[in-house]
């Protein structure tokens, strides 16, 4: 079975790095692109298997099967993989690679790159760990392995004040919201006795208690705080900048939805879904989702630098996906909450993609041109016209634009939101009009008079280029054939997201 | 304006916590019998069946390193990366160099 | 760090860090019979490397440490964590095969020998948690001082 | 009557994010994160324990095999999670003294104030 080589494989390189680091640069570069591209290797075959067969996949570490000898209770950390999970997976997996491509060029003059590599490896391993397990604790453990690895990635240009003061308030906030996690979790542990997630949710179905609500209560909060929620979202947009460009594009595109969006949703919808009266949770993640639409997008607008602005925009993005789990949420049962919560899961995909693709690009420009600022960034298109390009597939992906693939998601997003509540569609169409203002700002100055800064600006190395063409052609091909991507995974997603039942009966059932 | 509000969200967390915190409203200290079997069947489990399935007279070891190892990998694993972390952000700044 | 701590401390020194050192070994070989374990045992002996620092100075520390070979050392007890835990592949990830399927490590309950992989991996994690604690201890006091 | 256990770890949260609230120094922080940490602690901890008809638990380790059969145990979770967590506590409050060293050198300050530059 692949699925324990998703994890060996990172863990594998992790620890090897100090080894191989001692055996020269050539090869430790080679080490993390080998390492992360066996590791895109595995996570598409796991998807592949699991989409295929459309059967949600329970591995139990230490033996066969989870459940102790002669009891119906699990009592061994499981691995619960659904098509959701692999989706998430190998969005990871493919941009993790591709941002370790990307470094190699992009930190050449930096110092410190073995610790560099090592703890990229080890925020890829954090995002899988956090996408497959079926234990809630030891979910809590994979969200510190990926938020440690992300406070010191933030933070790693130590001489640059911005750096360290993102980082600090980036671990201070980061580490209250897994405070608010573990206090959720050890209450759960002590009303109910178990640590599985499906087991825990039979339980609460079976009486459902006011701890059991606080709990959900400070989970979704800590989860909130972690995805960037409006009122909490100043670390984003203060740490998204700060980091070098291939961190922020990881931190952007994959560390706010696997840390974030995904545990979100897998605990409202596989723990919590039957046992509480989920139309209020719902629409309050669709308030949540509204305020973090409107302010991410609006902010996004007044913005100077360019990777803040990308950030803000990252922040409004967030808001989409919160909106659609919210409508998924609240109308449940109904076809309305299924193409919400499709669109929000398309759009987690897309989004990954799209920023981590703007992300790269701003990291070209910042590397050549040297600054961030785009008052004096104008005119750079006709030094760079390939990373010009690049931002404006990105660009023009963000936005909605009928070809590329944000508008599949989008629209989704909005036609559910349209038939559940007028209002929400409504809100949703002014955030993308915000979003739009924001994005053709940036484009007028990529494209109008050269100014000073821009002069000596060239093409950045083949290692930069390559994982922005990457992207470009993924954006291209997903938005070609939207529709039958929704139907073939997106909507089968769904379903296995909803079957609670299922998840549950494959674990307790005796797998 | 901003700490008055983080003050009252705080007292709400601490008096909802309190609630919670009370014997016929949610959690239960110092469980008897069947109270324990009832609330606490997984440690149960593991004292009456943790020598001869992990084979350590230790329980709390066979837990952290066999039932739930996993979990110690990846706490390895969390260590690594804040070792490489403090280390990589105390190296020497770019200008020391000079 | 000029200042030198004197005799009757450097002594003690002398005497106390072999003592925790044998101590800690104690603590990580038998975590699976008596209480502790591969992180108490480890940091045990982190104990005695702060000890070290503080008895004798930072230079005479400085010489002693060498980091290439602690990141290296933390990297080995990770793999061989990693690998003992691999070793029951065919069956699960982290299946006791030592112990189910007898052999060297399937002594009875209580004797040193027992619990299948439980004692590699507490020398794996002892070995990890000593050399990372002591390199980020010289990190934090080395940070700054590497001019002088 | 609510446990004097669970009292004392809320009141401990409680300290800890206070401090987050009106404490300015980064030092101070450090230290609420690890009050924090260890309110929480203290909590998984008083689910382990158990009182079975006035006899008090021991520790869940079987020293002598047979003696200690039938003697009633604390419960292992609790303690093999807080194992794992305090371990995570001591690589976040590492990773925040490298940060606040830094810190220091950059700002010349403790004050979390001065680091206003980057707007909020």
């Amino acid at each position: 079975m692949m699925l324990p080589f998703l994890i060996i494989i990172p863990l594998l390189g992790a620890f090897s790095m100090p080894i191989m680091s001692l055996l020269g640069e050539k090869a430790r570069n080679a080490w993390a692109i080998l390492v992360s591209a066996l590791t895109l290797g595995v996570a598409s075959k796991v998807f592949y298997d699991v989409w295929s067969t459309r059967q949600l996949v329970v591995y139990t570490l230490g033996a066969n099967t989870p459940l102790g000898k002669g009891v119906n209770f699990p009592i061994r950390i499981l691995w619960e993989v659904d098509l959701f999970g692999a989706l998430i997976a190998l969005t990871i997996a493919f941009v993790g690679f591709l941002a370790v491509l990307y470094s190699i060029e992009y930190m050449k003059h930096d110092t410190g790159l073995d610790k560099y590599y090592t703890l990229i490896l080890t925020l890829e391993l954090g995002m899988l760990g956090i996408v497959i397990t079926g234990d809630l604790f030891n979910f809590y453990v994979f969200l510190e392995i990926m938020s440690i690895a992300s406070y010191a990635l933030v933070a790693f240009r130590n001489d640059t004040w911005e750096g360290i003061e993102a980082g600090i308030k980036y671990m201070f906030v980061g580490s209250l919201a897994s405070s608010f996690i573990l206090l959720g979790i050890a209450l759960l542990y002590g009303q109910y006795g178990t640590l599985t997630m499906s087991y825990l949710a039979v339980k609460i179905a079976q009486n459902p208690t006011l701890v059991g609500r606080v709990a959900l209560g400070l989970l979704m909060g800590g989860l909130l705080f972690k995805s960037g929620a409006v009122p909490v979202h100043m670390w984003l947009s203060d740490a998204h900048p700060a980091a070098p460009s291939s961190i922020s594009a990881m931190l952007s595109g994959l560390v706010i939805k696997a840390g974030g969006i995904y545990a979100l949703t897998r605990i409202a919808f596989s723990i919590y879904a039957t046992s509480i009266n989920i139309k209020t949770v719902g629409w309050l993640v669709i308030f949540f989702g509204c305020l973090t639409l409107i302010v991410g997008n609006a902010m996004a607008v007044v913005q100077t630098d360019m990777k803040r602005l990308f950030a803000f925009s990252s922040v409004g993005q967030i808001g989409y996906i919160l909106l659609g789990i919210g409508i998924g949420l609240a109308a449940y049962g109904t076809k309305i909450g299924d193409i919400a919560l499709a669109g929000a899961i398309y759009h987690t995909v897309n989004h990954a993609l799209m920023k981590a693709l703007l992300f790269l690009t701003a990291g070209a420009v910042l590397h050549e041109a040297g600054t961030k600022n785009l008052n004096e960034l104008s005119g750079i298109a006709k030094k760079m016209p390939f990373t010009s390009f690049a931002f404006l597939v990105g660009a023009a992906a963000i936005v909605g634009l009928p070809p590329l693939n944000g508008f599949a998601s989008k629209w989704l997003i909005y036609e559910s939101s349209a038939l559940y509540n007028p209002f929400l569609a409504a809100i949703a169409v002014a955030g993308t009009a915000f979003c739009t203002a924001a994005y053709i700002r940036v484009i007028f100055t990529f494209f109008g008079a050269p100014s000073e800064a821009v002069e000596n600006a060239k093409e950045p190395g083949k290692a930069m280029i390559v994982p922005m063409l990457v992207l470009i052609t993924a954006i291209i091909i997903m938005g070609l054939l939207p529709w039958q991507i929704n139907d073939r995974i997106m909507l089968p997603t769904v379903d296995m997201l909803k079957d609670q039942l299922h998840y549950v009966i494959a674990v307790v059932g005796g797998a | 304006m901003k700490r008055t509000f983080g003050a009252l969200a705080l007292l709400f967390i601490l008096g909802v916590l309190l609630i919670v915190a009370h014997p016929n409203y949610g959690l239960k200290f110092g469980l008897g019998g069947k109270e324990w079997q009832g609330y606490r069947y997984t440690d149960q489990y593991y004292i009456e069946h943790g020598i001869e399935e992990v084979g350590g007279t230790n329980i709390v070891t066979d837990i952290v390193f066999d039932y739930r190892g996993y979990d110690t990998i990846g706490e390895a694993t969390v260590l690594f990366t804040a070792i490489a972390g403090a280390v990589a952000l105390l190296r020497r700044w770019r200008e020391d160099y000079e | 760090m000029s200042e030198d701590m004197g005799l009757i401390v450097k002594t003690m020194a002398r005497a106390t860090i072999p003592l925790i050192g044998i101590f800690g070994a104690y603590v990580i070989a038998h975590g699976h019979i008596t209480p502790g374990g591969g992180f108490q045992g480890g940091a045990t002996i982190a104990g005695a490397g702060v000890l070290f620092l503080i008895a004798f100075g930072l230079r005479e520390a400085e010489e002693h440490y060498n980091h290439k070979l602690y990141s290296v050392l933390e990297g080995l007890g990770g793999l061989t964590f990693l690998g003992a835990s691999m070793l029951g592949l065919s069956v699960a990830f982290f299946y006791n095969v030592l112990w189910h399927k007898g052999g060297v490590f399937a002594g009875e309950p209580g004797t040193l020998l027992s619990a299948g992989y439980l004692p590699i991996m507490n020398l794996a994690v002892g070995l990890k948690v000593f050399t990372g604690l002591v390199s980020a201890m010289m990190a934090i006091s080395l940070y700054r001082r590497w001019k002088e | 009557m609510i446990p004097l256990q669970f009292i004392t770890a809320f009141l401990m949260l409680f300290m800890g994010f206070y401090a987050f609230l009106y404490k300015r120094n980064l030092l101070k922080l450090i230290l609420a994160l690890d009050v924090i940490d260890s309110g929480i602690h203290l909590l998984l901890i008083s689910f382990g324990y158990r009182l079975e008809d006035g006899t008090l638990p021991t520790a869940p380790i079987y020293t002598g095999y047979e003696t200690l059969k039938g003697t009633p145990m604390v419960g292992p979770i609790p303690q093999a999670l807080v194992l794992t967590s305090i371990v995570i506590g001591v690589c976040v409050l590492a990773l925040a003294t490298a940060l606040t060293i830094n810190a220091y050198r950059h700002y010349g300050s403790l004050d979390i104030n001065k680091l206003r530059r980057l707007r909020g």
